[in-house]
């Protein structure tokens, strides 16, 4: 039974190759009929598959790689946590394949899109189900092509190819020491196995294990766009809104999560290491939050805020829970996909309009929509009782726990960005329900937008279920079923605690949104504070101005002086020289015969002399 | 021998230095060929002292057969000079210089 | 004894009653008569005959003057058939060109079969006065006369060193033959007396075989003469005086020589390679090429024994049959207006004529020796014997300057292949020019892939 | 069957191309077409095994040649040699499809044809002077092409490649008699055998030169970076068909030379030169990368990649145990197809738009879909994304790398980042942006999609399921190694 494993992976993989050979010839609903098919056959497959989970069951198919003791095994592991995953990407791929095959109707181009966007699912399905670290790889880049390929969908408009590229490249700088983390592991261990490496951890060197640890913290920041990698994804809303739905709310961003949640074993070993990665989570939420308070671009403002809520992920992997972790991503990956599909219906609806400002009655125009967006605000604000609120505290709490003075403050900083997030998450409400002049577009949402977001809409509600604290009454779900023992047990007391402070803080957030936005306002005038925030920190400039641009410049001036001046002409320097030389040999074949005869005379001297040189020494 | 063959080759000597200076240094075609008999000439004489210092005919059979080579050089040579003259009326060798580099 | 002694020299006596009977011959056959008498030489060299060893026959029957002679005549016999382009269209004497070409080789055969100074000196005399009246042959070419004028002076100057040379060597040893002048006299003055007198003929030689600095003449003699002149001049006269180098004269044996020889070589290698490189007429490109050929030549004797001795003769053969071929193919492209001796005017060749422009490229590519062709193979058996003797200094210089080399044979290549409207060829070659041009192009790709029959050849005849 | 592979196989791969190239004058270029379909399949009869063969041989023919000088027509066969001759082939097959439409004089498929013949014969030859002499012909014919049918400035890029490439191979010469010489004496037996010579007892004082001409001469050939002066130039100018074989092929070569010729010879010299190799092989990395970012000419661009990923195979071949090797050896594989593709693509890509600067390209996905989707597929396959063949090669030679020396599989990688910067700069240049150019395009023909279609199969093949080619490798890798423990070159 393991071996059908492997239908969860190829099934959209199946898809995607039938789209792209026969996809030509087929009619568009056909063709979004196998997209969606072929991804909604691995959810269920998933499900099916489920019990297998309890067990850790593997797959191989083949071997890929046999060189001298290298063995890379095409083998998949079906653990609880890469069930989770599966489920879920499989699960929320399904809906956004439908909304997409709506959103994009009257694309002509919907064949490529289908094709990659099937692809991508194959390539996350990889990066969950891989036991090995080099066939996660393979997924890893998958999915960085796909997002490249589809951020760029829209090829003609140089601006957004730009946009994919960017995100490819600033990945691929991390995965370089990702890649360098590989390489480290395979040489110290001698597999590339993540159980075996993880079973093997302990005897590792320490402070090796220190610095791959924070190797692989750097790749799985470049994936998650975390600090200081973060700056493509506010750039990578110029591909479809289901794209950014999928590939950068849902699933890929969180891939850096899942990776390092894989090898928390390893990482574990060394305290330095998850200070560092709670750091990073922390600053990265906290940047996150403070951008998306300013942002007009209602997809960006949706982009800052999955920085800011995987830097919520990242810190719980540092604080040491993976539940609290994969029960953030859970829950972000259903209130996020939510918003961004919601997004993706209202600027459908005003025909492509994404200025906040511009935006608005949407309680009228579409009551549906408004309530889903409600649904996913509240979620993602942390309101009591919503999914969001759960899993935040969960990651709080498991840092207050800890009970020092880095974990504790880093908690601290968590609590205020809770506060921000509370506040753009309404402040992008309240925008959108403002009563003002909006831009206005074509009837009411299509069903086929609306109805995908109804599960969604429930699951961000209530998906505080999956793992209910026992305070609360739950029985903490997916913790028992992940079996991922943290060590740590927040007091009852503590948890109350933070509950109450998260409804202070919601409440707070609320008021002082009400009376900012609660008439219609226009855009904030210039003020150099929130230029500074809309463009994210200005790191864009700066990666420019200290990277990007003495990268090219150098190169040009390398190929003007060094290769064009010297490399590639000193042999034709040199053949001028000979050739001049050659002329210069020519005078002495003036055509004069007397010259000659004199030529041979200086020869018959020359050898005499040579002759008497010789002779006397 | 009467005369030491030191003395021979010396006179000899002198005379082929003479010869070719002339070679050299003349720009009439006529004066070369003077140059390159006079030369010859000194070889005729080296090969007759030694013959005679040797005690053996070979370097006078050879001095001969030099003077008939001369002759057929100087033969092919001097219809070379009537050519000429008559194409191009000079005879300073510098004059043809036609193909050169 | 006398009818061992006639069997003998009966290839030479072919030759010289050819030479003489081929004026009675009518004006459309001489040339053929003198290719046939050519090849009735080369025929008679393999009849057996016992070994005649006589001092007053100056010339030797052995295998390496018969082997040598050989190839001299079909060398002429190869000048002959090229030469028939000539005749009809600039009115050439044929009769007399025949003779002359026999005559040449009967000087070269004796020159390469001499075993005294004396017939040396006969040898060498009988060819060049040939090649004077050769060089000089086609009368309405006012540069021929030209080039006749430029050999002719320079080769009176050398041929009253070897005289001189002979001379003192004679002096200082009292004998001509060149076996007794291995060792040298004892006392000093008559050291020194020799050595100057090999000094002298060294210079001589180096004019005949156009090295450094004394190959001024060359390019222009080349450009001037015939082109199936120039072939046989640069091919054979250079060949019989190598030959004769090689085979006959210890020159290693004297110590003071090997430096002078070595001192020639480098600057022949140098000056030709730079001198070749601005070249934009074939012919004279081919003769600054031969200069830096004899330097490599000059490898082979340097080395001074058995191995270095046969590589040097392949070498020859390969050189040799390149150049002849080479210098061919320009003839076979010469009609009334001249020989296209610029490379402006070879181009479109590959157009007109893809066969010809093939066997040019071939016969250049050798020269450069790429492998697999023979001048590759020559080339190698050369410096590996040089390097062998410890010439390595020598062996670099050689590499260097067919490195450039490459560049000065490839550009006229390029230009065959260049279209062109405006040339003009005689598009035909006739059937005797194929013959050569093709037996040359085996010889040069057999030589080049497969050289083991050649080389149990020159081991055979080889002294 | 039997009958059929007992033929003296490997001598036929060698002789079929030159009496193609003869064909292909007297009957026209047809001829070449005929060659290549049965040189194809000679090429894929090779790995049925012969009964008498030689340890450790697939094939062996041995055939007399020069007594005199020792030297012998032996050829041998093993995994390596059997992966490059059917690269060689491949690529024959590439470049002659290639130029069909365009180039209509025979003689330019005679020259492919000689050409071929010699690469074969170096990827062969078991003995030095017949390694030398195919060393030339297949370089010599191509040079030839590029004269005579290159761009705007042909001469002067074929002359530079000649020059560069001669002074090596003259280096090599130099070498090869020097060792012939050294042995002969030492042994009294005067051979040019691969595997005699390697026994020679080398003066500690002659052994760096001998062995720095030998090096100089593949690795000018590769090109490493110091070395490849030639490289932009007769790219940029050759005939596609030329380019892809030069890059593709005669590149391969060199670093075959290296490994197969140059270390059996002088395996104690070897040790001490392995980290020059590697540090060059850096070099070209970085440089190559570097400069490929900068490259505004398309086909300029896609030699400095070519460089670059050269500098990966070096940087395997300079790591030398197991895994880099194999990797490595791979990989003279695998770049061998994308590079071809590659420039095949530009070939496509030049005849439709009639351009090459990437600053007048751009949109062409939206004019030729499949065209643009090639191009996508090869450059994926030039980044190194895993799951094509490129990456294969690269994660194994980065993994032997790293096991060297660390710094050197870290350095490496950061090339992989170079990859993806040019690669993406390339593919949105060509294909991305606004249409320009003509209106009307002809998308892929029958005929292209029949050159580039296998290449893409073979791309995925070797990127999805390389084992059996791993393992086609590994005895020879294995054999390199112990060769080196057995001659004292390695601890």
């Amino acid at each position: 039974m393991t071996e059908f494993l492997f239908l969860i992976p190829l099934l959209p993989l199946c898809g995607a190759l039938i789209i792209l050979f026969a996809g030509g010839r087929m009619p568009r609903r056909l063709l979004t009929g196998v997209a969606i098919a072929s991804v909604a056959a691995s959810a269920a497959v998933t499900l099916w598959l489920w019990p297998l989970a309890a067990d850790q069951s593997r797959a191989t198919l083949f071997t890929w790689f046999d060189a001298g003791s290298l063995q890379v095994p095409m083998e998949l592991l079906f653990s609880p946590l890469a069930a989770c995953m599966a489920l879920m990407v499989t699960g929320v791929s399904a809906l956004i394949h439908v909304y997409a095959a709506c959103y994009l109707h009257h694309d002509p181009d919907i064949r490529r899109f289908f094709m990659l966007f099937n692809l991508f699912v194959f390539a996350m399905l990889v990066i969950v189900l891989a036991d090995n670290l080099l066939l996660l790889f393979l997924g890893w880049e998958g999915v960085g092509f796909c997002s490249y390929a589809l951020i760029g969908f829209w090829y003609r408009n140089p601006v957004f190819a730009t946009a994919g590229r960017k995100a490819f490249l600033v990945t691929r700088a991390a995965d370089v020491l990702f890649g360098i983390a590989l390489l480290w592991l395979f040489h110290l261990t001698g597999t590339l196995s993540i159980t075996a490496i993880n079973l093997q951890a302990a005897s590792l060197p320490p402070a090796s294990v220190t610095i791959l640890a924070l190797l692989l913290l750097a790749g799985a920041c470049g994936k998650s766009a975390q600090l200081p990698f973060s700056s493509w994804l506010p750039d990578a809303m110029a591909g479809p809104t289901p794209v950014s739905a999928l590939i950068h709310a849902a699933t890929m961003v969180t891939a850096g999560v899942y990776l390092l949640c894989r090898l928390f074993p390893l990482i574990s070993l060394s305290p330095t290491a998850l200070a560092v990665i709670g750091l990073v989570g922390t600053s990265t939420a906290f940047y996150g939050a403070t951008c998306a308070l300013v942002q007009r671009d209602i997809k960006k403002v949706l982009a800052y805020s999955t920085i800011s809520q995987v830097g919520y992920m990242f810190l719980a992997v540092g604080a040491g829970t993976i539940t609290g972790a994969m029960f953030h991503l859970l829950t972000h990956a259903f209130f996020k996909a939510l918003l961004f599909m919601v997004a993706g219906a209202v600027i459908h609806l005003a025909s492509g309009e994404q200025d906040l400002f511009r935006l608005g009655r949407l309680p009228k125009r579409s009551p549906m929509l408004f309530w889903l967006l409600l649904a996913g605000s509240v979620a993602l604000a942390g309101v009591p009782l919503t999914s969001g609120f759960f899993s935040k505290d969960a990651i709080l709490a498991a840092c207050f726990a800890r009970q020092t003075l880095w974990w504790t403050s880093l908690g601290v900083a968590g609590l205020i960005t809770a506060f921000l997030t509370a506040l753009y998450a309404l402040r992008l409400v309240y925008l959108l329900t403002a009563d003002r002049e909006a831009a206005s577009g074509h009837g009411p949402a299509p069903r086929g937008l609306v109805w995908p977001l109804l599960p969604l809409g429930a699951l961000a509600l209530v998906g505080g279920l999956l793992n209910l604290p026992e305070v609360w009454g739950g029985h903490a779900g997916l913790g028992r079923w992940l079996a991922t023992p943290s060590g740590l047990s927040p007091s009852h007391g503590l948890e109350w605690g933070l509950a109450f402070v998260t409804l202070l803080l919601v409440a707070g957030a609320w008021f002082a949104i009400r009376n900012r936005y609660r008439v219609p306002t226009s855009p904030v005038s210039e003020r150099p504070c929130v230029d500074f925030l809309i463009a994210g920190w200005k790191f864009d400039s700066l990666i420019r101005f200290a990277i990007t641009a003495p990268f090219e410049r150098l190169g040009s001036e390398l190929e003007r002086s060094l290769e064009r001046g010297f490399t590639t002409s000193w042999p034709a320097g040199l053949g001028r020289l000979c050739q001049a030389t050659g002329q210069k040999l020519r005078v002495f074949t003036s055509g004069s015969v007397s010259h000659y005869l004199v030529a041979m005379g200086w020869g018959i001297i020359l050898l005499l002399a040579m002759l008497l040189f010789l002779l006397i020494f | 021998m009467i005369v030491p063959l030191g003395h021979v080759l010396i006179l000899s000597g002198l005379l082929f230095v003479a010869g070719l200076l002339g070679v050299l240094l003349r720009r009439n075609l006529i004066m070369i060929l003077i140059g390159v008999e006079v030369m010859l000439n000194a070889v005729g004489l080296t090969l007759v002292g030694a013959s005679a210092y040797w005690r053996n005919p070979e370097g006078q059979l050879f001095a001969l057969l030099l003077m008939a080579v001369a002759a057929a050089e100087v033969t092919v040579a001097l219809a070379l000079v009537v050519y000429l003259k008559r194409s191009r009326s000079t005879i300073d060798v510098n004059r043809f210089n036609g193909m050169q580099g | 004894m006398i009818w061992d002694a006639l069997l003998a020299l009966l290839p030479f006596l072919i030759l010289f009653i050819g030479s003489v009977s081929v004026l009675f011959v009518p004006e459309r056959r001489a040339l053929l008569f003198g290719v046939f008498c050519a090849l009735l030489a080369a025929g008679f060299c393999w009849w057996p005959c016992a070994p005649v060893m006589s001092d007053l026959l100056l010339v030797s029957s052995g295998p390496f003057a018969r082997g040598c002679l050989t190839v001299w005549a079909l060398l002429g016999a190869a000048t002959c058939l090229l030469s028939e382009r000539y005749r009809e269209s600039r009115r050439f004497a044929s009769p007399e060109f025949a003779a002359l070409v026999l005559f040449c080789v009967l000087g070269m055969s004796i020159l390469a079969a001499s075993t005294s100074l004396v017939s040396l000196f006969l040898g060498l005399e009988a060819m060049t006065l040939a090649f004077y009246v050769l060089i000089a042959f086609d009368r309405d070419n006012p540069t021929g006369a030209e080039a006749g004028l430029k050999y002719l002076l320079p080769g009176f100057l050398a041929s009253a060193l070897l005289a001189f040379g002979i001379a003192l060597v004679y002096a200082a040893t009292g004998t001509f033959t060149l076996q007794g002048n291995v060792s040298l006299p004892v006392g000093a003055a008559m050291h020194t007396i020799a050595i100057l007198g090999w000094t002298l003929i060294l210079c001589a030689i180096a004019f005949k075989s156009s090295l450094a600095p004394f190959h001024l003449w060359t390019p222009d003699v080349y450009q001037g003469a015939p082109a199936p002149v120039a072939g046989l001049l640069a091919s054979g006269s250079k060949g019989a005086v190598f030959a004769v180098l090689l085979a006959s004269i210890p020159l290693t044996l004297i110590a003071p020589m090997r430096p002078l020889l070595a001192a020639l070589a480098a600057l022949s290698m140098l000056a030709g390679t730079f001198a070749a490189l601005p070249q934009t007429n074939l012919k004279r490109m081919l003769a600054y090429s031969s200069v830096v050929h004899m330097g490599y030549m000059v490898l082979a004797v340097l080395t001074g024994h058995q191995a270095g001795l046969e590589a040097g003769l392949f070498y020859l053969l390969s050189y040799g049959a390149a150049t002849v071929a080479a210098f061919g193919l320009l003839a076979s492209l010469t009609d009334s207006n001249g020989e296209p001796q610029n490379y402006a005017a070879l181009e479109g060749l590959a157009g007109r004529s893809p066969w010809r422009a093939a066997l040019l490229t071939l016969f250049l590519l050798s020269l450069a020796g790429f492998p697999p062709l023979a001048g590759f193979m020559g080339k190698f058996v050369l410096f590996s014997a040089a390097l062998d003797a410890g010439y390595v200094w020598l062996v670099v210089l050689a590499l260097f300057s067919s490195l450039v080399s490459c560049y000065y044979y490839l550009r006229p290549v390029v230009r065959l292949f260049r279209p062109s409207s405006s040339s003009v060829f005689s598009v035909v070659a006739n059937g005797g020019e194929l013959v050569v041009l093709g037996l040359c192009a085996i010889i040069i790709v057999t030589a080049g892939m497969y050289p083991g029959p050649f080389f149990r050849l020159i081991a055979a005849i080889a002294p | 069957m039997n009958g059929l592979t007992n033929i003296p196989a490997l001598s036929v791969l060698l002789i079929l191309p030159i009496i193609g190239a003869l064909a292909c004058m007297v009957w026209g270029r047809r001829a070449s077409v005929i060659t290549v379909l049965l040189e194809t399949t000679v090429a894929l009869l090779l790995p049925f095994r012969v009964e008498t063969t030689v340890f450790p041989w697939l094939r062996f023919e041995d055939w007399g040649w020069i007594e005199r000088y020792g030297a012998r027509l032996s050829l041998g066969l093993d995994g390596l040699s059997l992966l490059l001759v059917w690269l060689t082939v491949i690529l024959l097959a590439v470049a002659v499809g290639l130029s069909w439409p365009r180039y209509r004089q025979s003689g330019f498929y005679a020259l492919l044809l000689i050409s071929c013949s010699g690469i074969l014969g170096v990827f062969l030859a078991q003995d030095l002077l017949l390694f030398y002499v195919c060393w030339e012909i297949m370089l010599l014919p191509l040079i030839l092409c590029i004269a005579l049918w290159g761009g705007a400035k042909r001469v002067e890029a074929a002359f530079k490649l000649l020059l560069f490439t001669l002074a090596g191979s003259l280096l090599m010469l130099l070498a090869f008699l020097g060792l012939f010489l050294l042995h002969g004496r030492q042994t009294g037996d005067y051979s040019f055998a691969l595997q005699a010579l390697g026994t020679t007892v080398i003066p500690a004082d002659l052994a760096p030169w001998l062995f720095g001409c030998l090096a100089l001469a593949f690795l000018v050939k590769v090109p490493v970076v110091p070395l490849h002066g030639w490289l932009p130039d007769a790219y940029q100018e050759a005939p596609a068909a030329v380019t892809l074989l030069l890059s593709g092929v005669l590149a391969k070569a060199g670093i075959f030379g290296l490994v197969r010729v140059a270390m059996p010879l002088f395996p104690e010299t070897w040790t001490s030169f392995l980290p020059v190799l590697g540090g060059v092989a850096l070099v070209s990395i970085g440089y190559g990368g570097w400069l490929a970012f900068v490259q505004t000419d398309l086909k300029r661009l896609v030699a400095y990649v070519s460089v670059a990923h050269l500098g990966f195979i070096a940087l395997g071949v300079a790591a030398f145990n197991v895994i880099a090797l194999q990797g490595a050896m791979l990989q003279l594989f695998n770049h061998g197809i994308t590079t071809a593709a590659l420039f095949a693509l530009v070939a496509l890509v030049e005849r439709r738009t009639g351009n090459r600067q990437l600053h007048e390209l751009g949109g062409l996905w939206s004019r030729t879909p499949q065209l643009g989707a090639l191009v996508l597929f090869f450059s994926l396959a030039a980044l190194g994304l895993p799951g094509l063949n490129i990456f294969t090669g690269e994660i194994l030679i980065l993994l032997g790398a790293f096991g060297a020396h660390p710094w050197w599989g870290a350095a490496g990688m950061l090339g992989v980042l170079l990859a993806a910067c040019y690669t993406l700069r390339m593919v949105q240049g060509v294909l991305w942006g606004s249409p320009r150019g003509p209106e009307f395009m002809k998308d892929i023909t029958r005929t292209e999609a029949l050159i580039l279609g296998p290449l893409a199969g073979l791309v995925l093949w070797f990127g999805l399921y390389p084992l059996p080619f791993l393992k086609l490798l590994r005895g020879p890798v294995e054999q390199l190694l112990a060769y080196l423990v057995t001659t004292g070159g390695l601890p």
